[in-house]
């Protein structure tokens, strides 16, 4: 406990995190510091680029092949399944319409590629190591919620007779080649067929770069994440609590399947932050376009003013912690 | 100079709804249309301000002037292309020299 | 299709004075408005485009759509949140289909 | 509150004629006006969105305010100016408070 | 012939030219994947300064001297000339009206840099070498093809009688200080003044992660390229034709004054290049205003979306696997 | 003597001098170059966070403790100080009114960062070290100028007995949490928080590349300048002047003071730079809500169009020549 404590603070005083907090300080002042928008987005697919880039040349020069196909399987299949999780918690404990629970259930199954970068690099700081197809099982989590959100939704309009068709064919495409996904699973098989020599050529842009570009982001996140707690007025105490417990459940998922599928240390932690994190990109998206009575003033806020800090701030060197105790 | 009486419809709304605004306002007969990008806003939706990570925060204009005779139809198009999403709709009247462009 | 007046009130000024304006115009009454940042223009005091480095030279573009009941309480409202700061501000008639909406 | 009417003068025209419309508003008599950048809109000359890479595709609006009596004249001027560039023009009324600024 | 394969073959598994098709892919999926205008702009803007620093600073360090005048002077006569031939073609085997042939002549008269660029790139990873003013040729060879062009438009005006003076002094000075040619000659002349030593200090951020943001640019350039082949409808099979063998005719044509003008194999494939490229930053915002009737849904799709990525993919390796034939 | 034009000219062949002079003339020539706001706004959000970071980290690695507090304290007292000087010297030798003589006094008062960070690339190109604390200063010599201008500006309101209030708490708060002071003192706690081993972590991205980024920057700096003077009707010679002679005047203010609270010649160097250099982001915008009637078309263009330049070309190698001299 003590370690877990050291481990913990020591996360707190990376540069990045303290970017992070530097951000939410100013939002809460209301600062007039912003991050103009055409960077912030810049920032991302950066972000979203580098990290497929090497996912992919780390797997390729790994000895993987086909013994990542579970991993794979089984990254889908939490994602698919954390949504009915949530919504029947969200059901019993908030006063969430339905559509507004299956639309917050949906951000919980999918991903959060920034959380998720921040492990990589909290990890990194002490130096443990993860498999490398981790980051495709970052891109395949993306979708799979927001199907299992729209299914829940429907049921809703099933009982009141006005079932909307589930997916237009248009709104699949939407989904499927949604930009953070073209770059997260294009960067990796970029990174996968140039390999560590490609990735050697970028190396002084997507890999020396990456943390700096990070703390960036993440002061972003911070004035972000703060504003849109500021400006929100929905979240009762029981949506709050959720935003809470929610990803501690989600990483004892995470963490348990990634046990089951034989992931190292470093990988079922992994696993685990991206099971516990809410995405706050590529669903909100999807989500507004599929279930526009849907209130975005509730899934935003809870995902990325509440459980977003949460992780970054206290769940991963938490689940990293407990985590490399159960393994060693 | 003579001058022709149009409509000017412009539409604040999300911007991952822009698209469908625009094909609706294209398939009710408009011959053109311009789109404001990165808009910041307030309404019964709350605050609006694009967060640099997702659209789900941003506004966009759209505007489309068109003859008064389908200005009605456009407008309707509009309106049902929008449905639940957030945005407000307007119109009003203009002068142009182009009759024919319109 | 029943179509409602309202007035639309739109304020150029420059960027720094845009959260006065929108703040004055809520307590007037106005139940929205929409931002549109990054303007550059000119007037009476010369140039204005943005330098990137300080908001002192950028222009931003606030519409507000209102009732023609409270027009003239905004447009005072407004006119009194920018002083003596760069700006100009005009009105119009625009026809919307929720009357309850503005 | 007395109003005085005013002629507003909206151009959309592509961007790297944007210095000739103002060039020719402010020959014309027209004392101030402003510049709304990056805009998208598709009309007769097919899709225009900025490339990134050459203002070629993108769009610009400019709007400028003047009094009824030089409103044709700017208006002509204007229209000059665009030549046979990608654009549209269209004018409506709007009521100031300040008649002398504009 | 095995070589010129293998080398194009190599050229392709480049992350750059991946990332090229990955825009391609996104765009035709009309995934909603975009690169803010303001980043794109900036890409470009660091693209040129980057590569006239490079190219002046090793300049300074070479011994070149006079002897680069003849080089100079023939890359300017070829710009000038190309339109003509171009135009010629254009008017046998096409529809396009005299100003759109003209138009299209000084696009293809006049050169891209990321063509270039990812040229550079290619010669490096195969280790050849290059004569360092080739970069001050680039600046060179971006105008006279505009002269060219607007002589070929006017010709037309002549014989209807509405013959337009070739140059209002305005349009002069828009064209001679356009952003692309401050860029690249003011970055060359900054890099030949503070030398190989001031190039050493902003080398960490103008040299080594060139690579990389050459990726970002060309993802964006596949994006922008793909949607305007998607949106345009005015290019027949005979001028898609044109846009695939004018670089070849170009290249042809480089590679001989290359050649004359006593280039090395490197120097010499990239005057390939360049006389194969076809300009869309530079000439398309000159024609604009010079001669608004010709129709940018003409030109643009042309050369951004066929030539440039017929040159990018194709032309590189195969213009730089002949001459090195030739050469060895 | 002739030290100092040779330190001089070696200054101005910098990469970075040369892209701000880059930057002037294409201004000058109205080409069509152009940062776009996005970047701009990203590169000084980039150069404030770097140099608190660097600030911090070299202040925690250092055993400076206590002692830096004199420093600090003379550094409000000069900020405090400078506009009531300048103050004075405006209503003596200009025609401004009471309300614009103020409002350029608060900015002469007030600190250029880009002309400190050039100063400070500057002496690192000579090898000369500086106490790590001077980058504090920077934060706290922004803000008092304005309180400065303020009283200076309330003085004349009373005489006319419409004597505003100072400060509306609303305006306090502007001033305080100013996004340029979060990102200093915010980059400067991080960095003395994590220490150089945090620093190192982030220095591909916020340290190596740092010079490159600079040439951006300013060139950026002599595209606004020279618009700024373009455009600038208001500048009588005496304002030119005033322009010229009063960072001389803040020069050896600032270097009497650091010679006073023990500075080293490299500090001694940077607080006279920052004595001498005329603040165009904080300061503006503080003093448009502040005092509207100020003339804009006033201050910045003499704080940009002139003291700037000035500062840059021939201020920083001046006042280091000649406090190497003292020192020595
Ligand atoms: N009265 C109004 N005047 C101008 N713009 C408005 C007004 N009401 C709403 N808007 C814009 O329309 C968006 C959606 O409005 P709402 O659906 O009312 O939240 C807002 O974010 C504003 O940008
Ligand atoms: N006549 C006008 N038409 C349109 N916009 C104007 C007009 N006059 C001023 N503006 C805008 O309002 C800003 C401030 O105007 P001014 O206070 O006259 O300098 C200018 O920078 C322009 O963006
Ligand atoms: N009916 C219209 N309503 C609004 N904007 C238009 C309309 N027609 C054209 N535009 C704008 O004007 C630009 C040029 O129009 P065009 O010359 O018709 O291609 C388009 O790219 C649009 O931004
Ligand atoms: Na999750
Ligand atoms: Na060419
Ligand atoms: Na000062």
């Amino acid at each position: 406990m003590a370690d877990v404590l050291a481990v913990a603070a020591s996360n707190l005083v990376s540069p990045a995190i303290l970017a992070f907090l530097l951000g939410g300080l100013a939002g809460f002042l209301r600062s007039d510091l912003e991050i103009p928008e055409a960077i912030a987005k810049g920032l991302s697919i950066y972000l979203m680029l580098a990290i497929g880039l090497k996912g992919g040349a780390s797997l390729a020069s790994s000895d993987a092949g086909m013994s990542i196909l579970p991993g794979l399987i089984a990254a889908v299949l939490l994602s698919f399944l954390i949504p009915y999780i949530a919504f029947f918690l969200l059901r019993m404990t908030t006063r969430f319409s339905t559509i507004d629970s299956a639309a917050v259930s949906a951000h919980y199954g999918s991903v959060s590629i920034v959380t998720f970068v921040t492990a990589t690099q909290f990890l990194t700081s002490l130096d443990i190591t993860y498999e490398a197809y981790i980051i495709a099982m970052v891109a395949l989590m993306e979708t799979p919620a927001i199907v299992s959100g729209l299914l829940l939704a429907r049921k809703k309009g099933a009982e009141n007779g006005t079932k909307p068709p589930l997916f237009q064919p248009e709104m699949l495409r939407e989904i499927l080649f949604n930009g953070s996904i073209m770059l997260l699973l294009g960067g990796f098989v970029i990174g996968w067929a140039t390999g560590e020599q490609g990735l050697e050529t970028v190396a002084p842009f997507f890999v020396d770069p990456f943390q700096g570009v990070l703390c960036l982001f993440l002061l972003d996140m911070g004035l972000v994440a703060a504003h849109r707690l500021r400006t929100a007025s929905s979240l009762s105490p029981s949506a709050i609590a959720f935003g809470l417990y929610m990803p501690i459940i989600g990483a004892v998922l995470g963490g348990a399947t990634g046990y089951a599928v034989g992931l190292s240390a470093g990988g079922t932690t992994l696993l685990a932050v991206l099971a516990a994190s809410a995405s706050y990109i590529a669903v909100p998206a999807a989500i507004r376009l599929a279930l526009p009575k849907a209130d975005p003033g509730i899934f935003i806020p809870l995902s990325l003013g509440v459980t977003f800090p949460f992780n970054v701030l206290v769940g991963i060197p938490l689940y990293a912690a407990v985590i490399a105790t159960l393994y060693s | 100079m003579q001058m022709f009486t149009k409509k000017k419809i412009e539409v604040v709304v999300e911007a991952i709804y822009a698209p469908r605004v625009v094909e609706a306002a294209k398939n009710a007969g408009a011959k053109g249309y311009t789109v404001l990008p990165n808009l910041q806003g307030s309404g019964t939706h709350g605050d609006r301000r694009g967060s640099g990570l997702s659209g789900a925060f941003e506004n966009v204009m759209v505007i489309c002037v068109v003859d008064p005779s389908i200005a009605s139809t456009v407008m309707t198009a509009i309106k049902e292309a929008i449905g639940d999403a957030i945005g407000v709709l307007y119109a009003s009247d203009v002068e142009v020299l182009r009759d024919e462009h319109f």
